[in-house]
């Protein structure tokens, strides 16, 4: 497949983009929050839970006084580093347990503290470069199979019962497990702790979750030949933590999307661009791929409509994501396949719209997301709407394969599900591997006009937000109909500005 | 009495898969089908037995059913009986209630499924039926999602509100259910169980399932906002009257 | 869509088509059948059975001589019109009661005898041609959907239960309406009689089950607003009696292709032949489709291997039909997607197959058969395999779209298949209604070349049956590699050659 | 004691689907989920409901099965057991039997299935598996389609067969029952059943059916020449010594 596209307007389209990014980045450079200073402990070697399981990085981040704050998090721990002589997780522990404050080690110098920090910090730095060697020595020797990459979900809300069902996914043919967070954790301002075995359509994304499916996910991996990755989500109110986390246990991607955040789960803008720039800056260090969430506008307003949101949006997260030093093969952009079946042709708008991204962004490893919203009890339906979007997958060579699951408007997948769609995918995509490679758009067709008129309409709605800001742009609706507001929406209080002495020791190592 | 038909009347013949927890063999496909016949089948077939990983066994099996259900004298409650249009709607509460309708929708529990209730309340409405904010007599508050029980009350009591309208769509391991009862049961405590048309809604809803769980009126997938408009405008004089 | 192909190629297969055909027509003028005379009573008007159930046809013709079946049932039958007096069906009930012998009417001069049935069949063929016209009618009146046309099959083998399932199929979208036989009738040297509630993995085909089923597809035509087609099989021992039949009855098309009854029911080459000749001039006068079976030789033989023997027969096939004054708009020929779900790249085979028939046969109303042979109980990847073969139809503009079941391996489908099924056709058909105008293969791609490989293959098969003779090359086991010789198989104690004074009323009517 | 398995272990959870015949409404969805509660499942959910025809409706049902099967103690005779090569099982004939073991096959009554029993029988076999008549020590007739047990026993009778292969693939109405019962009690009658190795295959075949129906074997969908090949020359011996 090649589309003619008009290579000025994309161009264009970048540049809009580019002028969408630079309030926001300035923003951000001037604003740290909450969950960016408990990232830093948790990076440092921080963990564990003091009472009421409330985790060790909260309790240290919230000891620490409202003035003190805007300075950051790491030169009173370095302090206190120094003048305890303890590492980094056991002073958490002992911070913790009450048996020190933060406020007692003012008295440390900051030369000191800071070089404490400096040790610890290119420790824990070493440890996520080993942990990325250790990725890329793994796919060496157990090459991934080609993409489309099957990508699947487990989502028991039991982190054993998670482990059988990505070990029989994998088996099944699943080339990406996901682990699907229960409902609501995004919404928590910490992260839970320990291994899980109660969530709600979903499991908890806590670190010992994490090492308990990469381990069973290695083993797995030699065992059939094929480096297995593993992902899990960091969009919500502690994404550099969990991006932290996930760099240390070696997972291989990550849901990362500000945006969703902000138009799904409510969350403050501000808090979540802030917590987005430091996260991705963790991902690109840990050589993990993000995911962008642009898919999650087609769940809520009309996929037709909305294809120029979803390729704007792409433009900026693109952007967005550069700023913070990631490399286009590291941002997988989001998009999905949710078009009315009823529609006539909407398979080739379809295949307009994922060509199109292809097009647009060669060497991003694009996500396309499955068809949810149309999907209904009818599970016969849903398989064959499936089925079209493994056609469109393979045709127009999208990387991020997410397996739709002809149950997806019933229940969390059945293990059995799960087999089905990956047998639908594989399936289809051998039969028509190469299809995409023999047929050409006519010039002037249906899908031909359809991926010009997108961009087109994307390259105006980019201008406008431009024009007004992005933040402004989103309080007004722009993207997925849904409207919030600066000031709004959770965590807005975990964001704080920097002072002038505020310092955070991983942006150096990770610039 | 009636019974499923695959090709002929009454031949009760049913399509069944299922997943075993045991790598794929002759013995396991001979496992399938003494488990269906165990669960009360006749003339069971299994027409696939694969393994779908190394532990797990995925069969596809048609069978015969003996089970018939009487049919005519099943009770279903309906709550979509009388289809009427919006206009019809706000000229019976004109005359019959004489004022605006107070309803509040919202999303329940740490549910953020907001589209079915949005479709159900927002101008636009579903599949080409307006929503309630549209309708001339309704007054409207759209709460969004992940409302807490205690909110959606405290809401209730301040704004008079005569039609409750939650949502669930998350079903896992019962989350809609414990929901549902916490409203209610709020509302009992606060004594205002009486005071408003509770009415519930959701893919996995049933008139039935609605009536057990003390709720006026349920409504599962596919409903249309003026199945909605219609249940509360008919309910409304006699709370009023 | 549109490929290109070697005209030339085209041109020098057709004229192997005729090469082939020419020895095959001689054969076929020189002699009659036992079946092509019964088929003569059946549409002057005799119909019913005599003791143990035989047909009254079968009776009279049996009843013949041994020297007098050479010339052709007609005059010995219009010298017992003359001389009874009766009507056509009077006097077969008469002679089968024993009432009456045709030896007996021996005086009746020629001249009279002809006259008489010169009348009678003149009465017949009009008859024939009110039926036409009444189709017509109706589907002026009540348009079909635009092809493909969705074609389901019912097959309970009680004829009420059909109907009830016909109705149901037309409601749930299909448009033309297939009662399978019963296994083994193709075998019958005689067609049953009256309506039938007993058949194995069909219905028998008999004219009370024909009308019993159109009179319900004309009631549900009215209520639906499109005119629903019927079709059964003519293929077997009995192809001109069933022929006669369809006419009368007003099916709309019949499965129609001697082959398949050589090397698929073991039906003796030279009594098909004739017999396929005969029914098919009846079919062009009533204006029924015919249907070929070249999809047949793919369930038996490797589906990749035999393309360029199913094109070879669909040319020969051709040739035969149109000798027997068929428009080509009356030619359905078969085709069918048979290749291994398995094969790498499949898809683009198939659709270079299907593309590749359409443009060759361009005004044929192809009739495109779909997976059977790789289905298996998994009824999830059967409905996938369903759903490629349905985006390969309308991609590539067929005719005939027979619908494929998820069930297909494991019984003659529910009533719930069916509309899966159709739901499965219609939603891909109108998802990718114009994907096939939308696209053009590559120039030298894997389409266009295993198209280009399948003509080429194809003329030289042809060339070698040309030389060898139709006969021979089917001893030889070039189609679908089974092997029958000229004189084996059922039926073949029913051919006859012709006296010089031999007599078919109908040739003259219908040439 | 295993249980189906949806997302956890012995959840039970069993996906169905069937018509009933009655046109859609809310009571047609409540009269599947009553149905399906009658046939003793438990968590009943109708995901789907719809009408496909004016008098027909179709659902598709999840819910759990409260039976369990023993698994470990489940007997399920296999033929299947050793796997052997060609050269294997032709030293094995060669060995212990010292003669070619005369094989016929058919595709039995009015059945025209020969695919299937070609697979076994034709050199090509299937899917890679040689077929019976590419070993050195088969002696191999394949009578191909729609043969009459009356011919096929005669057959066996005049060329002093030792294993008999019959086929049934047309299953609808019992007819693959009763035309393998006919072929054993024919040959019962003809005194012939202890001499010959008698195996009946076919897409719906299983072990326990063979054995229910007097064959000494039962081969079913997927079956591979090899594995009849051996069966026979295991067998064989017993007949001879
Ligand atoms: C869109 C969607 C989302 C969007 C929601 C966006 C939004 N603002 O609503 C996003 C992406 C955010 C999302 C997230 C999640 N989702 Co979600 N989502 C869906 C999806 C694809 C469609 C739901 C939908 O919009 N349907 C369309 C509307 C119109 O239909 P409806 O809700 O049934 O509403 C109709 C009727 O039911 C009725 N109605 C509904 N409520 C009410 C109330 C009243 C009073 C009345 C009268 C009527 C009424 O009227 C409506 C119109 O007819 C479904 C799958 C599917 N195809 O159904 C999964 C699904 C609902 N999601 C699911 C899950 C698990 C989640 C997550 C928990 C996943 C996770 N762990 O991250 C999250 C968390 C969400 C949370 N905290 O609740 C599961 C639920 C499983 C279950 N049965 O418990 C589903 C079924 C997918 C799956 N198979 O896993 N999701
Ligand atoms: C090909 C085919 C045909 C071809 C057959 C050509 C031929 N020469 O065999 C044709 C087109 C002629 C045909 C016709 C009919 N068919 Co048909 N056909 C099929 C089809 C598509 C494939 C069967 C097949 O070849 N399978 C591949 C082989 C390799 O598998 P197999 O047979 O299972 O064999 C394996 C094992 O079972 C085993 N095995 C089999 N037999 C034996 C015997 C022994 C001794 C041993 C050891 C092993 C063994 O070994 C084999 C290799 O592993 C099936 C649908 C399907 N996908 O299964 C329908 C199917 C079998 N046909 C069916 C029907 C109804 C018919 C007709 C009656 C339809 C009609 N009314 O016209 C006719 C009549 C045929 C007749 N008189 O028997 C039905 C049977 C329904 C039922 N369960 O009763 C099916 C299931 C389709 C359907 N859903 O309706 N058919
Ligand atoms: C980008 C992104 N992040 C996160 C999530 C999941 O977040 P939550 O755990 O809030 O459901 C999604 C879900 O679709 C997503 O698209
Ligand atoms: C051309 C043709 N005729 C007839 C038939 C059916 O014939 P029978 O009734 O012998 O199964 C078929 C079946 O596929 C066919 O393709």
């Amino acid at each position: 497949m090649e589309l003619q596209i008009d290579r000025n307007a994309v161009a264009r389209c970048r540049k809009s983009a580019a002028a969408i990014a630079d309030p926001v980045q300035a923003f951000i450079e001037r604003h740290s929050t909450v969950s960016v200073e408990r990232s830093i402990l948790r990076l440092l070697g921080v963990d564990g839970v003091g009472p009421g399981d409330t985790p060790v990085p909260n309790m240290i981040v919230e000891s620490l006084d409202a003035s003190e704050l805007p300075n950051g998090i790491a030169i009173p721990f370095g302090r206190a580093l120094v003048q305890t002589g303890l590492e980094p997780r056991a002073l958490g522990e002992r911070l913790a347990s009450g048996g020190a404050r933060l406020a007692q080690f003012g008295d440390v110098p900051n030369e000191a503290a800071r070089g404490a920090i400096v040790a610890a910090a290119r420790a824990a730095f070493d440890r996520v470069l080993a942990r990325r060697a250790e990725r890329n020595d793994l796919m060496q020797q157990l090459p991934q199979l080609p993409p489309p990459l099957l990508y699947m979900i487990v989502a028991s809300g039991n982190i054993y019962e998670d482990r059988t069902a990505a070990v029989a996914a994998a088996e099944a043919g699943a080339q990406i497990i996901a682990v699907i967070r229960s409902t609501g954790q995004s919404l928590l301002d910490f992260v839970p702790y320990g291994p899980t075995t109660e969530g709600f359509g979903g499991t908890y994304a806590t670190q010992a979750n994490f090492a308990i499916v990469r381990e069973a996910l290695d083993e797995a991996s030699r065992r059939l030949g094929r480096y297995v990755m593993l992902t899990n989500y960091a969009s919500g109110l502690c994404m550099p933590e969990i991006a932290a986390m996930a760099a240390l246990e070696r997972l291989d991607m990550l849901l990362n999307d500000s945006m969703y955040g902000i138009l799904f789960r409510d969350i403050n803008m501000k808090r979540t661009f802030v917590d987005q720039h430091f996260s991705r800056m963790l991902n690109a260090a840990s050589g993990i791929i993000i995911n962008t969430g642009e898919d999650n506008y087609l769940t809520t307003a009309d996929a037709v409509e909305q294809a120029p949101a979803v390729l704007a949006s792409q433009f900026i997260n693109e952007e967005l994501a550069r700023r913070a030093g990631m490399p286009d093969r590291q941002i997988g952009l989001g998009d999905a396949y949710e078009i009315d079946p009823n529609l006539e042709d909407g398979f080739l708008f379809e295949v307009a719209q994922a060509q199109l991204a292809r097009q647009i962004f060669p060497d991003s490893p694009l996500k396309y997301m499955p068809p949810t919203k149309h999907m209904t009890g009818d599970i016969f339906k849903g398989h064959l709407i499936d089925a079209m979007f493994n056609l469109t997958s393979v045709m127009t060579g999208q990387t991020i394969h997410l397996c739709g699951i002809l149950t997806e408007a019933i229940h969390t997948p059945f293990l059995g599900d799960r087999a089905l769609s990956l047998e639908n995918a594989r399936y289809i995509m051998r039969t028509a591997r190469h299809f995409g490679d023999d047929v050409v758009p006519k010039p002037g067709g249906r899908i031909e006009r359809r991926a010009a008129d997108v961009l087109s309409e994307c390259e105006i709605l980019l201008e406008r937000v431009a024009a007004r800001g992005l933040m402004q742009s989103i309080e007004a609706g722009v993207f997925a109909d849904v409207k919030r507001s600066p000031e709004g929406g959770r965590g807005f209080e975990g964001v704080f500005e920097r002072a002038p002495d505020y310092w955070n020791p991983f942006e150096e190592l990770l610039s | 009495m009636i019974k499923p038909y695959g090709d002929t009347l009454n031949d009760g013949k049913v399509q069944l898969s299922f997943t075993l927890p045991v790598p794929w063999s002759e013995a396991a496909d001979e496992a399938a089908r003494q488990l269906v016949v165990k669960m009360g089948f006749a003339d069971v077939q299994v027409a696939e037995g694969r393994a779908i990983a190394e532990s797990f066994s995925f069969f596809v099996v048609y069978a015969a059913t003996p089970q018939a259900i009487d049919f005519e004298s099943l009770a279903v409650p309906s709550v979509k009986t009388h289809k009427m249009t919006m206009e019809e709607i706000d000229a019976l509460i004109e005359e019959r209630v004489g004022r605006k309708v107070r309803v509040a929708g919202a999303c329940i529990g740490t549910d953020a499924h907001t589209v079915g209730i949005d479709a159900i309340l927002n101008m636009k409405g579903y599949q080409g039926d307006y929503g309630l904010e549209r309708y001339k007599m309704f007054e409207t508050y759209n709460l969004g999602s992940q409302v807490a029980v205690e909110d959606l009350v405290r809401f209730t009591k301040e704004k008079k509100i005569d039609a409750l309208l939650a949502s669930q769509v998350v079903t896992q391991k019962g989350s809609d259910v414990k929901n549902f009862t916490a409203l209610v049961e709020l509302l009992e405590a606060e004594g205002l169980r009486d005071s408003v048309i509770l009415c519930c809604g959701g893919p996995r809803m049933t008139s039935l399932l609605a009536t057990e769980l003390g709720y006026d009126a349920g409504f599962g997938r596919g409903t249309l906002p003026s199945e909605v408009a219609a249940f509360i405008a008919t309910r409304m004089p006699h709370r009023v009257g």
